[in-house]
């Protein structure tokens, strides 16, 4: 096991409970009405998160997925900005254009969600390639979910990035299912690492709830990318809370294992009060800020105004407008 | 007759056909046991079996590609698109390989096949999950493309696309889906490339389709009161629409305004203003006009969205403008 | 000036600006050392190097998000599609990223690719080698779509469509590669979302593309002996198209052709065909007529394709009918 | 190596010379301008398809490509309609309307090529799915170059094949080269079994200029998929002689050895001179034999109408008619 800071470990542990408290504000606004649209959450999936974003800097390149709100912010965006987006608000980071599916911000290199799943595996080869050929080291990161390995694109982006040798992270979130569907059962192995193994490329399958291991993996695939020997393929094993619309569909014996036992933030809370690092106090501590903290976030969103209605149609092209009505 | 919502009316016609026919085959993400993301599904699973009800990965381009193929020897499959946004993605297989089989291969093998898809915005979606996208199949021979706007229709409608042997695509508004209407026990079929007079009228056309013909049905509401009297046309079949029905309906009233939720550019609501006034330019008072999204991408902010797609107002305002300048 | 056909005179373009500005480079399946299956890319390989002129696998999809991923960091891609019939597999990498990616993140990143692909019919290519596929992107805000039909117009609006900061689907027909013409040397621009006059007339408007402006050229010359005057309109910026010079001519001629190689059902023509209705209304003495193809895939035969595509007289035909008819 | 019978052999070797001659007289009367479109020809390849088709019964699917000619007549049809689409002529198989890329014979359960690349993998899919619903033992073969192996299809395919268990053979025809593109410059690895034995499925590499090899690899496969237990890939090396429209662009040596040494006819007619099969005056008269079969298809294609301009319109609706002029 890797040998971290008590301090990175601390604050490891911070950014979780931010992604976990930012989520259950959000499913709670979405409940009141307050959040348009669709919402998906990453509860669950925070060890993954927090490994991906200490493992990137601001000139990486991100592109995020359904679920990863919480590293809209970890990638350094100010967290009320991204909240703000979520509610369609004038002070949201795409001006509320974007929404949940379409944060992007160009200042951290996030690149923004595609919401139509795996198609943004292509486009981050672009972006992989451009700084290649900029001859910078900066790599970019792909969240991509179990599920969206269904997509062609895959294979198109797996394939080029080998044969180019690009800067191209492939963090694979295995949550065991694409909405209802098992991995499993929907593709030839629910072992999804195997398939990028064939791309000549690493490709490893680690416990995307144990905050350290999932960490040094990371780390491990940045630096190889990072000293220019192409892409590398993580597949996190990991379980996402959130349901279906119609409730838990799961087996009790499993929600109760992912929920309870391998519970990512509480493994690595008792981790560190085991190994002397935090207290239980100190914990909840952390707690009560990261949740307060939230909340303005949540206020900030709610105050915000809605956008100015001349954003409806700026922006389509670049160096003439489109008619309005 | 029973009220139901859009959803209930799907199902029926899917319960109702594959009871019918066994060649008949649902495929598509979640479709299976979960009963669909809007539920269409829903109950079918746990009569039909999983080899019926099939869920796939998301693997678009394979679903089309499994519905043409199996459909070439004699299948009849359903496949779901989730969302219509999707179709970009499995637009190669519908539009050069679907569209095509029948031609191509001058008349040896069909493709009956119906594609499901839930379109249409207004719900706050985004860039890639509230788009119409009829326009990007209007220019391409070999499709059908159906689109209804009650429970009634969708039913019928949808009988009669499993029924006929062209690949068809068959839109399925998402605010329409928990509308609820009278919906006919039994199997029935609507027709295919015939449009509905959802309203008789006799100073202006209204054509129209999906939600577009709910909203022009109640912007012709509001004209009566101004003694406008508007004929909504609901086209039902986009591709290729009823031309007769609308033409007898320009050719009485002399004037039209079309109505569609696509950008105006191209699409739809351009082959519909064109065609009116090629083939009913003597008879037209005044020019056609045309109430459509504006010209841009889908926004998140409902606030924004509101504003580029067409509204109630902007169908009366534009019913008012060619009934007062003629 | 200097004679050249339209491959050389692109060529000419992409080797100006790929020597002007390091940011661009091209990518595609065989346009490094083999110089493109059509030959515009000839000799770039050995000037600019495999950096610069990548040639790809056969995957349109990761071409087309390659080109948009490094235009949103800064580089200037001008990726190849060999044949435009394959923008079916790359369609949502075009509809749904490239021409969204400006918008929905609020103008914070630009998508400028230039897509270079040989399209049309003529030459016995079949269903999947001949198709002109601007109809599929019509109704898609945020693209635009840039046609050549001559080989000085083409090098300018080369320039001019890997200068621009928007997404740019750049239509080469086949049958106009190897045309020559004269085009003048060193670096121009030809405008973008500006119309051709390619030829003064007073009775009727021919609003064409492409091939088809050939066509109109030399049917207009046809019916120049019958003493109808024929302006020829060359669109050259297809969405969005120039109306104030198609309009600004038809109130001048106050009649209209709109001719068209894409099927007449959607697509360009009709969008054409709308607006001169809707926005010259009482200018037009006769109903606009378009001259398209038939609504058919395009058959193999090349008797056959010559059926479904239009010709020199239909378009003769079609002046004769709105200038006798009014 | 496998044990077939003297007639077999001699059968295959007869099958190899019409797919030689039928390809050398197309390439011939397309120089003369007889042949409409485009041109692609399987010129040493033949060993791979003779094998592929003597492996299918009339019942199962086919799914040619751009340069399985031979395979159209071979799969059962007559090789004068074959020819004669080609020409664009009324006597063709799809009534001069698909041509060489789109020659399909449903009486022989020839599915036609599709001419985006690709794109049939998974059309392919879709017909062992309805013949796996219907009962039939029925399995369909794809043919698909080195270079269709960057297409996303070729991902979503392979992966629904794995997972439903469908009775889909791939027979990917690795030449070497997509137009000008080697292999292994273009992909993640020259070697295109690998990608498929991570679906979990059998995958294999053969010579495919090795009659006896090539036919002994496909009959194992047609048997495994014939037992119900699912897809197969078959990665046959071999070489295509047709250059590009400018000429020959590959190293002398390498020429040399397809050409001469590894030639596929030849090295199964030495073989079976070897053997005592035939003789070499046996093997002159067959192949004089088959030119002449060869010739009276192009006759006959040649003598054969131009379709009724009727059929630009027709089949283009089931129930309706499209307008004329
Ligand atoms: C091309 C495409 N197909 C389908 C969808 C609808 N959809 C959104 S999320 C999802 C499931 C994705 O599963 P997975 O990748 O495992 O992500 P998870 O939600 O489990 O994190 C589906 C089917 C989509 N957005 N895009
Ligand atoms: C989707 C698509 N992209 C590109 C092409 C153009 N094209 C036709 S054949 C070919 C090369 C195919 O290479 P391979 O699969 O190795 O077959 P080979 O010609 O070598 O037999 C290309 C690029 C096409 N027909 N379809
Ligand atoms: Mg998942
Ligand atoms: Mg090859």
């Amino acid at each position: 096991m890797m040998d971290i800071s008590s301090e990175l470990y601390l604050k490891m542990y911070c950014d979780m409970l931010h992604v976990r408290k930012f989520e259950q504000a959000l499913e709670r606004e979405f409940k009141l009405g307050n959040v348009p649209g669709m919402l998906h959450t990453g509860i669950g999936q925070e060890a993954t998160m927090v490994a991906v974003a200490h493992s990137l800097r601001t000139t990486d390149g991100l592109f995020p997925d359904h679920r990863s709100h919480g590293l809209l912010f970890l990638k350094g965006t100010p967290g009320e900005r991204i909240m703000a987006e979520l509610f369609g608000k004038a002070t949201g980071v795409c001006s509320g254009k974007g929404g949940s599916l379409h944060s992007a911000d160009k200042s951290v290199n996030n690149f923004g969600d595609n919401a139509v799943e795996g198609s943004f595996m292509v486009t981050a080869l672009g972006v992989g390639l451009g700084w290649q050929m900029q001859g910078s080291d900066a790599l970019v990161a792909v969240m991509l979910g179990d599920g969206t390995a269904g997509e062609g694109a895959w294979h198109e982006s797996l394939n080029l990035a080998a044969a180019w040798k690009l800067p191209v992270l492939y963090c694979c979130v295995n949550n065991g299912y694409a909405i209802s569907t098992p991995v499993g059962k929907s593709h030839a192995t629910g072992d999804l690492y195997k398939f990028a193994a064939a791309y000549d490329m690493p490709s490893v399958q680690v416990d995307g709830n144990d905050l350290l291991a999932a960490y040094e993996a990371t780390q491990k695939a940045v630096e190889h990318i990072r000293a220019g020997k192409g892409p590398y393929f993580i597949e996190y094993m990991t379980w996402r809370w959130q349901g279906l619309f119609m409730g838990e569909f799961r087996e009790k014996e499993e929600v109760r294992y992912w929920k309870e036992e391998h519970e990512p933030i509480k493994l690595a809370g008792e981790d560190m009060v085991q190994k002397g690092i935090a207290t239980i106090e100190l914990l909840k501590k952390i707690e009560n800020e990261v949740q307060e903290e939230i909340e303005r976030w949540v206020t900030f969103a709610k105050q915000s105004p809605d956008p100015d209605p001349l954003k409806a149609t700026t922006n389509v092209y670049i160096g003439w407008e489109v008619e309005t009505r | 007759m029973s009220k139901m919502s859009m959803v209930q009316a799907l199902n029926n016609a899917l319960d109702m056909m594959m009871a019918e026919n066994e060649k008949v085959y649902c495929l598509g993400e979640d479709i299976g046991w979960m009963g669909g993301d809007f539920g269409v599904t829903r109950g079918l699973y746990d009569k039909y079996g999983s080899e019926r009800m099939r869920d796939t990965p998301l693997s678009e381009s394979a679903i089309i590609g499994a519905a043409v193929g199996s459909a070439m020897v004699g299948m009849r499959p359903v496949a779901e698109i989730m969302f219509a946004d999707f179709m970009g993605v499995c637009y190669d297989q519908l539009v050069n390989n679907a569209a095509k089989v029948h031609y191509m291969f001058d008349g040896q093998y069909k493709a009956p096949i119906v594609v499901r898809s839930a379109c249409g915005g207004g719900f706050g979606g985004g860039p890639h999950h509230s788009q119409m996208i009829e326009g990007w199949f209007m220019n391409v021979p070999g499709m059908v493309i159906v689109a209804p706007s009650t429970p009634e229709d969708a039913k019928g409608l949808l009988i009669a696309s499993i029924e006929d042997d062209n690949p068809i695509l068959f839109l399925e508004h998402k605010a329409l889906y928990s509308k609820k209407g009278e919906v006919p026990e039994g199997k029935y079929i609507t027709p295919l490339r015939k449009a509905r007079i959802a309203r008789e009228g006799s100073d202006v056309t209204i054509v129209a389709d999906t939600w577009m013909a709910h909203k022009s049905l109640a912007a012709a509401q509001m004209l009566a009161g101004e003694d406008i009297s508007a004929e909504v046309i609901d086209l039902r079949t986009l591709r290729p629409w009823d031309q007769e029905t609308v033409l007898d309906s320009v050719r009485k009233t002399r004037r039209a305004v079309v109505v569609s939720e696509s950008p105006g550019t191209g699409g739809l609501s351009a082959d519909v203003s064109a065609v009116i006034a090629e083939q009913a330019f003597g008879d037209l008072k005044a020019a056609v006009k045309r109430v459509t999204a504006l010209d841009t991408p889908i926004p998140f902010s409902v606030k924004l969205e509101k504003i580029i797609l067409p509204g109630e107002e902007d169908i009366i305002r534009a019913a008012q403008q060619v009934y007062k300048h003629s």
